[in-house]
C-alpha cells in the first residue's frame, strides 16, 4: 500500500503538527512528546484519553469542549508509553484528579496503568475506564477481556460532559464507567490494512469473503462467511448486539456505524437504513443515530455497529453540547 | 568469563538491539497472523532508544544500573504490550537487586527470575498463556539448574529453554494479550514476544561465546 | 472490490434512505427521485447543488443551515437527470428564483442546462454557477474547460451563506460566481476505485506510481511519477496552484486538504503541516484550513489541495456560520 | 420491408436496447480507459427504462412518437452525459418531424439528420472531438446518400460508416466529455459513446435484415 508520508516513524509525530497547524487556535502539543491538550483547560477534573494512533480521528481528535482535554498518543496501533500518558495529564491537571479513558488492550492497560501508579505517587488521584465494547472478542462471563472498538465515542462523549459538568472525579467516573457498561458494539471487516512504513498488509481476506468479530487492528474474528448483501450484515451484527446486551422493547439507544477507513459513506448509510428498520421492528427507540469514520485501522475496509443504551442520566450528559473538528453535539 | 561489569553489560545489550533489530520483518510477520502486527516495529523503537542511551553515557556505571538504564528506556518509549513487558524484562530484576560492580551466573539468573516474578505481578500472565512468559519462565528456569557451570554454558541452557518454550507456544490457546480474543485459531502460531525473548537469550549466549 | 450493498443499482436510493434514518428532524427525500432537501427551506433564493454520487459527503450531505437547500443526486459518478433537478428545485423554490452550483462536467451542464431551460419555461428564474477548479486539467486561457472538484466545498459555502444571507438572486449569483473564480485545486491519485457493482477499478496504478492531476472519477491527469514523500507531493501541488493563481504574499487563503476515499486523516494532516509550513515562508495568510474527505471518489487513495483566496466580502460569507452533518462552521 | 409502422419501430427499439444491454461490459471498459467507468452503466439504465416503457404501451402510437417516448425515457432516467445526448438521438429529430404513420428510408434519414443538428447545439462537439458525434455524423450521411438503396441497404451503410467513425475516434484528441483533458493520452482509445452509436446503428441494421 501507497501511503502519502514522510519518514514512517515521524508519521505520528508530523500528523499531531498537521492537526495544531490547522487548530492552533484552540489546540496545542504537550511539549516533547505525542500529546494534544486544549489550550486552556478548565478548572475541573482533567479527562484524559489515549491510545494507539492509525485510528484518526480517534484519539487525538476527540479533544475539544466537553470532551476530552487532552490525549495522549501511541505509535500506529501501540499504546503510548508511561512517560507520554503522565506528560499529558499533567499538561491539563487542575488540582482535581485525572479521569482516564482508553480501549481495554494489554498494551494500553500495562502502559496506562504504570502512569497511574505514578501518578497516584505523585499525590494525583486518578480513576480509568477501560471500554470493553466488542461483544464479538470475549464471552459475556469474560466481559473484562473484550476488546475496546466504535463504543470509545460515546464513552468519551460522557467522560466530556461528566467532567465538563464540574463533577467530582468519582462521580464523573461513576457516570463514565456506566456509560461504557450501557455500550456494545460489533464489526465486520472486509479487507486489510497496511501499517505505514510496512509492505504487506497485517492480514488479508480472500476476494469473495468477509470476517464478522474482527478487531479494529485486523485481530481475527469470530465467523468468516461469503460476502453479503448489506442487509444481512446488518441483520446479523444487530441480533448478536441485542443478544448479549438484552436491549430490547422499551429501551431507549443512540447508534453508531462506523467505517473502519476505506468504506465508503453511502456503504455506511446503507447499513443505517436497515439498522433503523430492524430497531422500529423490535420496537427499541432511538434518541440519536450517528454515521461516520470515527476509528479507522488505516484504510481497512468494514464497519461496526454499536448501541449506546440510554437512561435518564446517561441521556442528560450525552445530550450536553459538545465540539471536536470532528464530532459535536448540534442538540 | 566468569562474571560481567558494566562495559561487558553495556556492549552485551548493543549486541541484542542489534540482533532484535535484524529480526524486524520476522517479529512483525508473527504479530500479523494472531496480533496486529507491529511487534517488530514496537521492539525496534525500543532497541534503537537502548542504542542511543548506552551510546553516550558519560561514564560506564555498574551492571544493575545498566540494565535499568535500558530498561527505562523501553519502557518510556516503546509503548505497545511489549514496551511495558520487554522494559521490565531487563529493568525490574536489576532495580530489586543489592548494586554490585560484577554479575556472576548466579546473580545474572536472580535478576531474570526478578524481572521474571515482577512482569507476572504486572501482566498476569501465567505459563501456557501464549506469552513471552512462555519462553522466559524456561529460560529463567534453566539459568538457575546451570548457574554453576558457568555463564556462557548457562546462557546456553537458557537460550535453548527459550526456544522449546517458544515452540511450544503453537499448542497453545493464547489467553493473554491482542491474540486472546482467538480462541482456538491462535492454534499453530508462535508467539512474536516469546520469539524476542528467544532471540534476547539466544544473543546473550552467542555474545558471551565470542568473548571466549 | 467487495462492498457493503444490496442491488448495485439501489446503492444511491438506499444511501439516502439511511441518510434520512439519521437526520429525519432536519431533512427529507424529494418525492420520487433521487433528492434531499431541508425539512423547512427559508424564504429566499433557493440554493440547489448536485451532480453524481459516488462522492459522499458531497453532494447529499452538503445540504443544511446556510448551506444549499436541496440536493439533486444522480447515479455513481453520473448526473442527475433533468427531472430530477426540476423536482428538487421546485421542492424548495420559494418565488425567488434558484442558484444552482455543480461541477463543470459534459454530463452536468449537459443535465442542468435542459433542467434549467424548463425552469425558464415554467417561469423560474434560475442562474447556474459550474466549478472549475482542477488546474490541472485544462491550461488557464482554457478555464472553462476544467473539472470541479474539491474546490466544490467554499463556493457551496459562500453561496448557502449569501442565498442565506437574504440576497437577491443577481447578487448571491455574482458573489458564488466570484468564489468559484477566486478556487484552485489540484489532486494526486495512488491508487483506483471500483463503483459499486462493478468487478474491475476503472483504473489502476503500480504499485510505485502516483499520478499528478487526476480527477475525482478518476479521469486521467498531467504526469505519473513515482511515489514521493509526503512533503514533495505537497510542494508539487502548491507550486503548481501558486503558478496558476497568482496567490502569493499579502494575499489571504482558506486552504482544504482533501482526503480521495482512503487515504488516512494522518496522511491529510501529514499534507497540511507542509502546506502550513509552504504558505508561511511564502507569507501567504492563512484565515483557516480544513482537513477532510469532503469529495471522495469511493475507496480512491489520493488527495487534492485547494486554495481559496479571499476578498473582504468573501470573507465575511465565509464566516457565516453553517451547518450540516459533515461540514459546520465553528467560527 | 420498405417502411417502418409504429409497431416495427417499437420492435426495433427493444432489440437496441437488448444489444445495448448485452454489451454493457464492452462500453464501460472503454469509458474506463479515458472517462470514468460507467458508460455501459448508464446505457444499461436507460435501456431498461425503454423497455418498460414500451414494453407497457397500451396501443401502439405512431413511430416518432415512439422515438419521443423511448428517448424522454432516457433523458429523463440516466444522467450523465449520455443521457441527454442519447435522449436526444431518438427524441430531438423525432419531435421535430411531421407525425406521419410509417416512416420510409428517406423519413429515417431526415430523423437522424435532425438529431445530429440538435445534439451538436445543446453539446458543442464537432466532428473530430472525440464523441458519439464521430460515429452518428457519417451514420447520418451514409444514410442520406442511400436512402434511395431501401432502409436495409441504407442501415448497412449506415452502421458500416458508424464503424468506421468509432474506429477514427482512436486518431482524435478528445475536444468533449471527461476526456478532455486528458490531451494527447487519449489518442489510441476509442470513444465510448462512439461505440454506442455504433452498436446503435449495427443493431438497426440487424433487425431490419431478420424481417427479410
Ligand atoms: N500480559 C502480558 N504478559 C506478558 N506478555 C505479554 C502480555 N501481553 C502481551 N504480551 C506479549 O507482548 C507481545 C505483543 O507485543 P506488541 O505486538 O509489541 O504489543 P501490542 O499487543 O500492544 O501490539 C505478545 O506477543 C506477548 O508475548
Ligand atoms: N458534448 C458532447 N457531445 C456529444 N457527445 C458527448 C458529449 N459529451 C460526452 N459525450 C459522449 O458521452 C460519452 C460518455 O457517456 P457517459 O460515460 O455515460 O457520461 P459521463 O461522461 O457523464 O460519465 C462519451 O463517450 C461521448 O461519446
Ligand atoms: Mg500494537
Ligand atoms: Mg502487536
Ligand atoms: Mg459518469
Ligand atoms: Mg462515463
Amino acid at each position: 500500500m501507497k501511503k502519502i508520508i514522510n519518514d514512517p516513524k515521524e508519521v505520528v509525530n508530523e500528523t499531531l503538527d498537521g492537526f495544531i497547524a490547522a487548530y492552533a487556535d484552540r489546540f496545542e502539543r504537550v511539549e516533547a512528546i505525542k500529546g494534544i491538550k486544549i489550550k486552556e483547560p478548565k478548572d475541573k477534573v482533567a479527562f484524559v484519553i489515549g491510545g494507539g494512533s492509525g485510528h484518526e480521528p480517534m484519539f487525538a481528535m476527540f479533544v475539544g469542549d466537553n470532551l476530552a482535554d487532552a490525549a495522549a498518543c501511541g505509535n500506529i496501533f501501540a499504546s503510548p508509553d508511561p512517560n507520554t500518558i503522565i506528560k499529558t495529564a499533567l499538561s491539563v491537571e487542575r488540582g482535581k484528579g485525572v479521569l482516564f479513558v482508553y480501549g481495554n488492550y494489554s498494551g494500553d492497560n500495562l502502559n496506562f496503568e504504570l502512569a497511574v501508579e505514578m501518578l497516584e505517587d505523585m499525590g494525583i488521584p486518578s480513576r480509568t475506564v477501560r471500554v470493553w465494547d466488542d461483544v464479538a472478542s470475549a464471552p459475556e462471563d469474560r466481559k473484562t477481556d473484550r476488546r475496546g472498538i466504535a463504543g470509545d465515542v460515546f464513552v468519551i462523549k460522557i467522560g466530556g460532559a461528566a467532567t465538563g459538568a464540574g463533577l467530582s472525579l468519582e462521580e464523573a467516573y461513576r457516570i463514565t464507567a456506566k456509560a461504557r457498561d450501557h455500550t456494545y458494539s460489533i464489526g465486520v471487516a472486509l479487507a486489510g490494512a497496511t501499517i505505514p512504513g510496512e509492505k504487506k498488509p497485517s492480514f488479508t481476506l480472500p476476494e469473495d469473503e468477509i470476517e464478522f468479530g474482527m478487531g479494529v487492528h485486523g485481530e481475527p474474528g469470530i465467523k468468516r462467511v461469503r460476502l453479503q448483501s448489506a442487509d444481512k450484515i446488518v441483520d446479523t451484527l444487530v441480533e448478536k448486539i441485542l443478544q448479549d446486551s438484552g436491549i430490547g422493547v422499551q429501551d431507549k439507544v443512540c447508534t453508531l456505524v462506523n467505517g473502519l477507513g476505506s468504506t465508503t459513506l453511502a456503504e455506511l448509510y446503507i447499513m443505517n437504513r436497515r439498522l433503523d428498520l430492524l430497531l422500529q421492528q423490535k420496537g427499541i427507540a432511538v434518541h440519536d443515530m450517528e454515521v461516520n469514520s470515527y476509528i479507522t485501522c488505516q484504510e481497512m475496509a468494514g464497519a461496526s455497529i454499536t448501541l449506546f443504551k440510554l437512561d435518564d442520566e446517561l441521556q442528560k450528559y450525552f445530550d450536553m453540547p459538545c465540539w471536536s473538528p470532528y464530532y459535536s453535539n448540534h442538540r | 568469563m566468569e562474571t560481567l561489569n558494566g562495559k561487558d553489560i553495556r556492549e552485551l545489550l548493543i549486541y541484542i538491539a542489534g540482533k532484535i533489530i535484524e529480526n524486524k520483518d520476522y517479529l512483525t510477520e508473527l504479530d500479523s497472523a494472531i496480533g496486529d502486527g507491529d511487534h517488530g516495529i514496537g521492539m525496534v523503537v525500543g532497541m534503537e532508544n537502548v542504542l542511543e542511551a548506552l551510546n553516550n553515557l558519560d561514564k560506564i556505571p555498574d551492571p544493575c544500573t545498566i540494565f535499568v538504564l535500558a530498561g527505562r528506556s523501553m519502557l518510556m518509549s516503546m509503548g505497545g504490550a511489549s514496551g511495558v513487558i520487554f522494559g521490565s524484562l531487563f529493568m525490574a530484576g536489576a532495580k530489586a537487586m543489592v548494586p554490585r560492580q560484577e554479575l556472576d551466573a548466579a546473580d545474572l539468573a536472580e535478576l531474570f527470575q526478578r524481572s521474571l516474578e515482577a512482569m507476572q505481578t504486572r501482566g498476569g500472565a501465567q505459563l501456557g498463556d501464549k506469552t513471552m512468559v512462555d519462553a522466559l519462565a524456561p529460560a529463567v528456569d534453566a539459568m538457575r539448574k546451570n548457574s554453576e557451570s558457568g555463564i556462557h554454558k548457562m546462557l546456553e541452557a537458557a537460550a535453548e529453554a527459550a526456544y522449546e518454550g517458544l515452540e511450544m507456544t503453537k499448542s497453545y490457546h493464547a489467553k493473554q494479550g491482542r491474540a486472546k480474543s482467538l480462541g482456538e485459531r491462535s492454534l499453530g502460531h508462535r508467539d512474536a514476544g516469546a520469539a524476542s525473548t528467544w532471540i534476547i537469550f539466544r544473543s546473550m549466549a552467542e555474545w558471551v561465546k565470542h568473548q571466549c
